[in-house]
């Protein structure tokens, strides 16, 4: 048997937590380091994952694993990866690193608060712990298995919303604790809710498969090929009651509108490494499996459900957007942010195109990336002033403009300035979405405006104009600040000009999904001779590079 | 005389003790009420034990005496304690679930 | 059937142990109430002894009616015998609840019984044959051995538990005589014995108040109980009554009749 | 060649890198390396210029493809660019004065601590906007479109201390924004109607699609235009981006960035020629803005506003010349090129005036001035006379080959749009001369008052008195770029109509046709000619004889609404910020009350519920016998119940 690569990277975080976890709580800058060591030590793996990566293999999944687990009940230790959850094993495997030096020194204990009080170990180990269980609920393809994992990850998450946050912001210590552990219970309670409706599903499914195929499995491989050789026929009702139970956990961790009220609270209270946690990384695992369950399992229900879901994602994003105009709160502006470009991704799953979902995927990790910079930002900001409010902050440019400087590149990333990464991927969701469906493609369009608005807003309000006087002397990006935001904005550029390499694994993934679907892309109404030619040229030039 | 009346007897005393526990406060006389509600029990053992005709329903009552005698010293034990520590015997004071 | 005898104790005895049965509910003190079961206990133990369970009829009254229920008085004598309930509710809607689940319970067991099929009656005679004490002991020796020696193990940890449960331990150091005059000084009490009851050559019982100088009775000198109570016999007026006969008497006897006042 | 061709973006985005991450150790050297880089991309141009001269004037087209960008299933975008005659001009207009206009900040930001950005941005600047002239399709202009628009954006907020210019960098990207939406919703329609945005592919096929989709495109395309050219609606961001430093103005906000729509409207010829209802629109829109910006430009005070709206009235004029098809085309890229001379020219001359006079900009306080800037003044002058379109200098031709092709258009409407082209070169010399009496001649307002008739003296007045401007004439590093470009405003028109020279080099890209011009072209110069000397008189006997009041007169209802850009402003306002303002505030309300109070009241009715059912765990023992015994009686209820049945 080959090396378990799968495996392995989920472990590599599992086993740094429980070693964070047990560093004494004398030895405080030891558990950092160990954390930060385990994260690349899982970014490296996670490169190993994307190197050895066959492009071109027809198997839809690879690295597969396959060990029985609950024989009774056919549930099987199955991994795999396809081309989408190896890039965003990638960019989890990518953001842990930077999520855990930027919050270096959010978890260091009071001065007042007792010797064995060991935050910080705590901290560190339930972020690894996050980024295993989010890489094996990327990896499994036994739907149990990801059941198991997308739940567990509630867990860890309660602890770091409800129990770190900023130092000060617009609240006492303990009102601010209060509010925290509010959010953190909003958070669980929404999830527990919209996971417990998925149980429900997955248990009608394995009821189903049990009925139909003499044995019950959860295997995603198995089910999808049962369907394709016409062994298992699921009736129409019940493939919309159990895609309904799918999409509505995914919906409230992806977040859509109108179940996403528990992200803006979540992502506000905590800390902005965690903030980033919760929407770079945790976030994506829903729409990840929009992508690979609701799909793949249910293609008809989706078909079905696809206007309902297509609008919920319309709302979303002018929803978002708009709200995002009226925050006073620079983290809760981020995160409407998010909520917005999150609409975005489930347009682009669920506009049913290629350009759409290869749109989508893309916009998964570049929205990771650019959120990251601009959250991880906004966050040493707050640090450095003490309040999350914009109207705090004013000429922030002059005393520290490399601060600005890249808030500036993390804030137009944000409205998706073309040349940015996640330009392609906004106007990839966009052409996808407008070529089936040219009004609501038009109508998502009217996002960019607002997208730049809020954007534009907040940058004037806390960077430009006269000094406001708390500003004053404000010290400019550390060496340590740096390392975080310096990699993610090259790679924002490179994204942005390059993004070849990524498509290029993405594309047969999401070739492979829309074939499940059954759904092909619309052709032009005027075929275009010349076009071809074009891009025959273009592939000579590839294939003699 | 058919001995079922022996039964309905030991009904009454039963409910009438029930009425007891439910309605005083002082846990002392609950507790007796608690006691008359075993007695009332015991009488009906016994009834059963004569109407079958064999000494099982007895022993039976016996135990229930034994386990009895047990509860009251236990009980009133507790109720003493209580009482040290609340200066009251009513029951509807020691409502916490702490002294 | 059973004969007329029986019958005519058992419609005796049944209104005697209901009438015990509802004065225990009823009575406002513990101590009627204690007594009152124990009236009902005995009667009790008539039945056993009428339907054949002679060793149980004798058990009742002497461990019951005996033992038990003097556990009974002496806790309420702890807890205080003069302390009557007040019978009035405390818990909303308690009573009607009570009386509601009571009047149902009851019906339903009456009724329950009623439907029962209780034709056999078949009497103690065969079971009984070779003495009740005997049968008890055969079955209990044998078939309830096990019950028997785990009731055993009960009695033995109820009374360990009894034991544990009023047993105070001591958690501080006991003060000792120095400690506690010093702590009497420093709360200003009273430092000199109290007053003795009574007053000299004319009372000496304990509930009557020694008399300060000017006749007005001394409330120390009266045990605190009594106090509360109010079984204080003062008897200063008389006192002075006394006083003044016995100085209008020596006034007569030496003629100072010009000089009363 | 080619590889030139990647190089020309290459450098500047190069030299733009360079300078932002440089930091402080390339302070001292800044300015010069921005401005070499400028240089050096021109020198580029030149030979790629050179290089396409060479070629048969069939055959002077280069395609680059530098490697896939975005190969998604049907959807290729390439980073591949597109030389031809067209793009080259642009190339040629944008590096050149670029390169004067990056010279001349050397002089002008001289005492800016933050020069050495500001060139950083000037040089993304360039390599945007050359991105934006060179890419071979829709997408990569759009990059080069939003770059442009970024550039503007750090620019015009370039004094970011001032909440003004923040304010007007916000709104100029915003308002860009909306016609990006534009921009965007036409890449996709051509993406679905021709599988591909390369202009190859969807130009050549254009005829082939259905004229609804591309009446849709070209509409799209003209709000795209609208958008970076300031055009009639969404022209309001251009006044309020002259609180950017007047180089800026000069470069991006006059010569080069603006006239971009200019560029994607000839650009996409093809389209718009399928497309006559969007053709329709381009003119109008065209001719509206020449109005509207010229009748701004007549109430404004401040300089820099004054040219701004000169500026989207002469943007205007290129539209409409646009919008009329291949009568126009050629003429409306002449003008742009002249019209980059001569407004870079004017705006320079500005910039000097201001950096003589305090950074003032309020004309009125003005006058005189031509004694103390000679070399301004004069070069200023030429760009006047340019603009006004003097015979002989470069606005003359191309404007008036514009007013021609207008009339040519025929039919009601050639008279409309001719009638209005000419009312608008009136309007024209009626403000131009206006902005050159009130700074450069008549009484030297700008001496303290003495006069008591201004008791009402504001502080800010007060404030100037403190510091008199003692005018002066700016150093060589400035006057030099201001004496290039005016001579190119006083030839380039001459030059690109010996032998319609221009006309020749551009036509094999855009197409180009003779109208059957119902009045001939000498009826339309004199009429031009006579309109001209109408508006010079008209502001000369206004301005130039009469004192002027420092303190602008109250004005006619209709100056009144000029001077606040013809009340656009308050109407955005009022149904956009205040509506949207209501709009978000309102959804905020409903989020926090509605979707939010969904969840929360779901949450607040479990613990309600709870909380009254906790009132049955009282604590008191007899409660939960009362309980116990009902649950009992139940019990015997339910078990005789089931005996009965």
């Amino acid at each position: 048997m080959s090396f378990p690569l799968l495996t392995a990277t989920a472990a590599v975080p599992a086993l740094g937590a429980v070693a964070t976890a047990a560093v004494p709580a004398a030895r405080r800058a030891a558990a950092r380091w160990l954390a930060l060591g385990f994260s690349l030590a899982t970014l490296v793996l996670a490169a190993v994952q994307l190197a050895r990566f066959d492009t071109a293999s027809k198997t839809p999944f690879q690295f597969t694993e396959s060990h029985a687990w609950i024989a009774d009940f056919g549930v099987r230790y199955e991994l795999g990866v396809d081309g989408i959850a190896v890039v965003l094993i990638g960019l989890t495997a990518l953001l842990v690193p930077f999520v855990v030096l930027a919050g270096w020194h959010d978890a260091d204990p009071l001065e007042t608060s007792s010797r064995r009080w060991r935050p910080t170990q705590g901290f560190f180990a339930l972020i690894l712990l996050v980024e295993a269980m989010v890489v094996i609920a990327f990896e499994a393809t036994d739907v149990f298995v990801f059941y198991i994992f997308f739940e567990a990850m509630l867990v860890p998450m309660y602890f770091l919303i409800g129990g770190f946050g900023d130092r000060a912001g617009p609240h006492t210590e303990a009102e601010a604790a209060g509010r925290r552990s509010h959010a953190a219970v909003k958070f669980l309670l929404y999830n527990l809710v919209g996971g417990l409706i998925m149980l429900a599903a997955v248990i009608g499914l394995y009821a189903v498969t049990a009925h139909q195929l003499g044995e019950g499995t959860f295997s995603l491989t198995r089910i999808v090929e049962a369907r394709a050789a016409g062994r298992l026929d699921i009736a129409t009702t019940t493939e919309r009651a159990l895609f309904l139970g799918f999409f509505f956990a995914f919906a409230v961790k992806a977040p859509l509108w109108p179940l996403h009220t528990w992200l803006p609270g979540a992502m506000t209270e905590t800390t902005a490494p965690v903030a980033v946690l919760i929407t770079a990384v945790v976030d994506k695992v829903g729409t990840f499996a929009m992508l690979r369950f609701c799909l793949q399992l249910f293609p008809d229900a989706s078909r079905w459900a696809t206007p309902v879901v297509l609008g919920l994602a319309l709302v979303s994003i002018l929803y978002g957007a708009l709200l995002a105009v009226a925050q006073k709160d620079i983290k809760r502006l981020i995160a409407y942010a998010s909520i917005s470009h999150f609409g975005f991704i489930v347009l682009g799953i669920f506009a049913m195109t290629t350009q759409g979902q290869s749109g989508a995927t893309l916009y998964m990790v570049n929205h990771g990336i650019s959120t990251a910079a601009l959250m991880l930002v906004a966050g040493f900001l707050i640090a450095r002033r003490g309040s999350r409010l914009i109207e705090d902050y004013g000429g922030v440019q002059k005393v520290a403009p490399v601060l600005a400087g890249t808030f500036l590149v993390g804030g137009l990333a944000t409205l998706s300035l073309p040349g940015l990464a996640p330009f392609v991927s906004e106007f990839l969701v966009l052409v996808g979405t407008f070529s089936r469906h040219p009004v609501l493609g038009a109508v998502a369009t009217v996002g960019i405006v607002l997208a730049a608005l809020y954007v534009l807003v907040l940058y004037q309000r806390t960077m430009t104009g006269p000094v406001a006087e708390p500003v004053r002397g404000m010290p400019d990006l550390r060496a340590r600040e740096l390392v975080v935001v310096t990699p993610l904005v090259v790679l924002l550029l490179v994204l942005g000009i390059y993004p070849k390499p990524v498509t290029d694994v993405l594309d047969p993934a999401v070739q492979h999904t829309m074939s499940q679907v059954h759904k092909g892309d619309p052709a032009p109404d005027v075929r275009v001779s010349d076009a071809r030619v074009k891009d025959a040229r273009v592939n000579d030039v590839e294939a003699a590079k | 005389m058919n001995p079922v009346n022996y039964l309905y007897l030991a009904a009454l005393l039963f409910t009438i003790g029930a009425a007891g526990v439910l309605i005083r406060r002082n846990a002392i006389v609950v507790f007796m009420c608690v006691e008359l509600m075993l007695n009332a029990c015991n009488l009906a053992f016994v009834t059963f034990a004569r109407m079958h005709g064999n000494l099982d329903g007895q022993i039976i009552a016996f135990f229930t005496m034994v386990v009895a005698a047990a509860e009251v010293v236990i009980g009133l034990a507790i109720i003493l304690t209580i009482f040290r520590s609340r200066h009251s015997a009513s029951v509807d004071d020691a409502s916490l679930l702490k002294l | 059937m059973t004969s007329t005898g029986e019958a005519v104790q058992f419609w005796v005895l049944a209104v005697v142990a209901v009438l015990g049965a509802l004065a225990t509910v009823l009575m406002r003190k513990a101590v009627h109430s204690a007594l009152s079961l124990a009236g009902t206990m005995i009667v009790l133990a008539v039945f056993y002894l009428a339907n054949g369970a002679y060793f149980l009829g004798i058990v009742q009254i002497v461990v019951y009616t005996g033992a038990v229920m003097m556990l009974f008085l002496f806790v309420v004598m702890l807890v205080g015998v003069t302390a009557a309930d007040s019978l009035k509710e405390t818990i909303r809607g308690q009573r009607l609840l009570a009386g509601l689940c009571v009047l149902g319970f009851g019906v339903l067991l009456g009724a329950g019984i009623a439907n029962a099929s209780l034709h056999r009656f078949d009497g103690l005679g065969q079971a009984n044959a070779g003495g009740n004490v005997q049968g008890l002991a055969a079955l209990i020796f044998t078939k309830y051995v096990f019950a028997f020696e785990i009731t055993g193990a009960l009695l033995i940890t109820a009374a360990v538990g009894a034991m544990v449960l009023t047993h105070r331990e001591r958690t501080e150091r006991a003060a000792t005589q120095r400690e506690l005059a010093e702590a009497r000084v420093r709360g200003g009490k009273q430092l000199p014995p109290l007053p003795a009851p009574g007053v000299y050559a004319r009372h000496n019982a304990v509930d009557v108040p020694a008399l300060l100088p000017d006749g007005t009775p001394a409330e120390l000198s009266v045990n605190q109980t009594l106090r509360a109570r109010g079984q204080v016999r003062d008897v200063s007026a008389e006192a002075l009554a006394d006083l003044a006969a016995l100085e209008q008497r020596s006034e007569d006897r030496l003629e100072r009749k010009g000089k009363k006042r | 060649m080619e590889n030139l061709i990647g190089l020309l973006v290459l450098v500047p985005l190069l030299g733009a890198g360079v300078l932002l991450c440089g930091g402080r150790r390339l302070d001292r050297a800044g300015h010069w390396i921005g401005t070499l880089v400028a240089a050096l991309s021109f020198v580029i141009g030149a030979v790629l210029f050179a290089g396409l001269l060479g070629r048969a004037a069939d055959d002077r087209e280069l395609d680059v493809t530098v490697f896939s960008w975005v190969p998604v299933g049907g959807f290729h975008a390439d980073a591949g660019f597109q030389l031809d005659q067209l793009s080259v001009t642009f190339v040629l207009l944008i590096t050149g004065v670029g390169s004067l206009i990056h010279l001349y900040s050397v002089g002008y930001m001289a005492h800016d601590e933050r020069r050495r950005r500001f060139f950083g941005y000037l040089n993304l600047f360039l390599a945007a906007m050359l991105l934006l002239v060179l890419a071979d399709n829709y997408l990569l202009l759009y990059v080069g479109w939003e770059g442009v628009g970024l550039a503007s954006y750090l620019l015009i907020g370039f004094w970011q201390h001032k909440p003004s210019a923040a304010t007007a960098a916000k709104k100029a990207f915003l308002v860009n924004r909306v016609g990006d939406v534009g921009l965007s919703i036409a890449v996709m329609l051509m993406f679905t109607t021709f599988g591909t945005f390369a202009f190859g592919p969807v130009l050549d096929h254009a005829d082939r699609a259905g004229e609804g989709r591309l009446t849709a495109i070209g509409l799209m395309l003209l709000l795209a235009a609208c958008g970076k050219s300031a055009q009639v609606p969404l022209q309001s961001w251009l006044g309020d981006a002259m609180e950017g430093p007047t180089p800026v103005s000069a470069l991006i906000h006059a010569a080069t960035m603006v006239t971009a729509g200019v560029y994607l409207i000839t650009r996409s010829a093809a389209i718009f020629d399928a497309a006559p209802v969007a053709q329709a629109a381009v003119v109008a829109v065209g001719a509206v803005t020449l109005l509207f910006g010229a009748i701004v430009g007549c109430a404004k005070d401040d300089i820099k506003k004054a040219l701004a709206g000169s500026t989207m009235s002469q943007i205007g004029y290129m539209v409409l010349a646009a919008g009329l098809g291949p009568l126009g085309y050629v003429f409306a890229i002449m003008h742009l090129v002249t019209h980059g001379f001569f407004k870079a020219g004017l705006f320079l001359g500005a910039g000097s005036v201001m950096h003589g006079m305090n950074d003032e900009v309020d004309m009125r306080r003005y006058g005189g001035l031509r004694k103390y800037m000679p070399v301004t003044f004069v070069t200023f002058g030429l760009g006047y006379l340019a603009i006004i379109g003097f015979p002989g200098l470069s606005g003359f031709f191309s404007k008036d080959k514009i007013i021609e092709a207008a009339f040519a258009k025929g039919g009601t409407e050639g008279w409309i749009l001719g009638g209005a082209a000419l009312l608008g070169a009136a309007i024209t010399a009626y403000y131009m001369t206006r902005v050159m009496v009130l700074t450069f001649f008549g009484e030297e307002r700008w001496r303290p008052a003495p006069s008591p008739d201004e008791p009402s003296a504001e502080p800010a007045a007060a404030a100037h008195e403190g510091a008199m401007p003692h005018p002066h004439e700016s150093p060589k590093v400035m006057t030099i770029p201001m004496i290039v470009l005016a001579a190119g405003s006083v030839l380039a028109g001459g030059l690109f109509s010996i032998d319609d020279a221009f006309v020749r080099w551009l036509s094999p890209v855009t197409g180009h046709e003779e109208g059957n011009s119902p009045v001939g072209a000498l009826t339309v110069t004199a009429a031009t000619m006579v309109v001209m000397v109408l508006g010079v008189a008209l502001a000369w006997f206004q301005y130039g004889r009469r004192p002027v009041p420092v303190t602008p007169p109250r004005g006619s209802l209709l100056t009144r609404a000029a001077r606040r850009d013809l009340l656009q402003d308050d109407i955005n306002h009022i149904v956009l910020v205040r509506g949207g303002d209501h709009l978000v505030r309102g959804l905020a309300r409903v989020d926090h009350g509605l979707v939010d109070g969904a969840v929360n009241g779901t949450a607040a009715a479990v613990g309600g519920a709870s909380a009254r059912l906790r009132r049955l765990q009282n604590g008191f023992a007899r409660s939960y016998a009362v309980s116990m015994f009902g649950g009992t009686a139940v019990l015997i209820a339910a078990t005789l119940l089931m005996r009965a049945v």
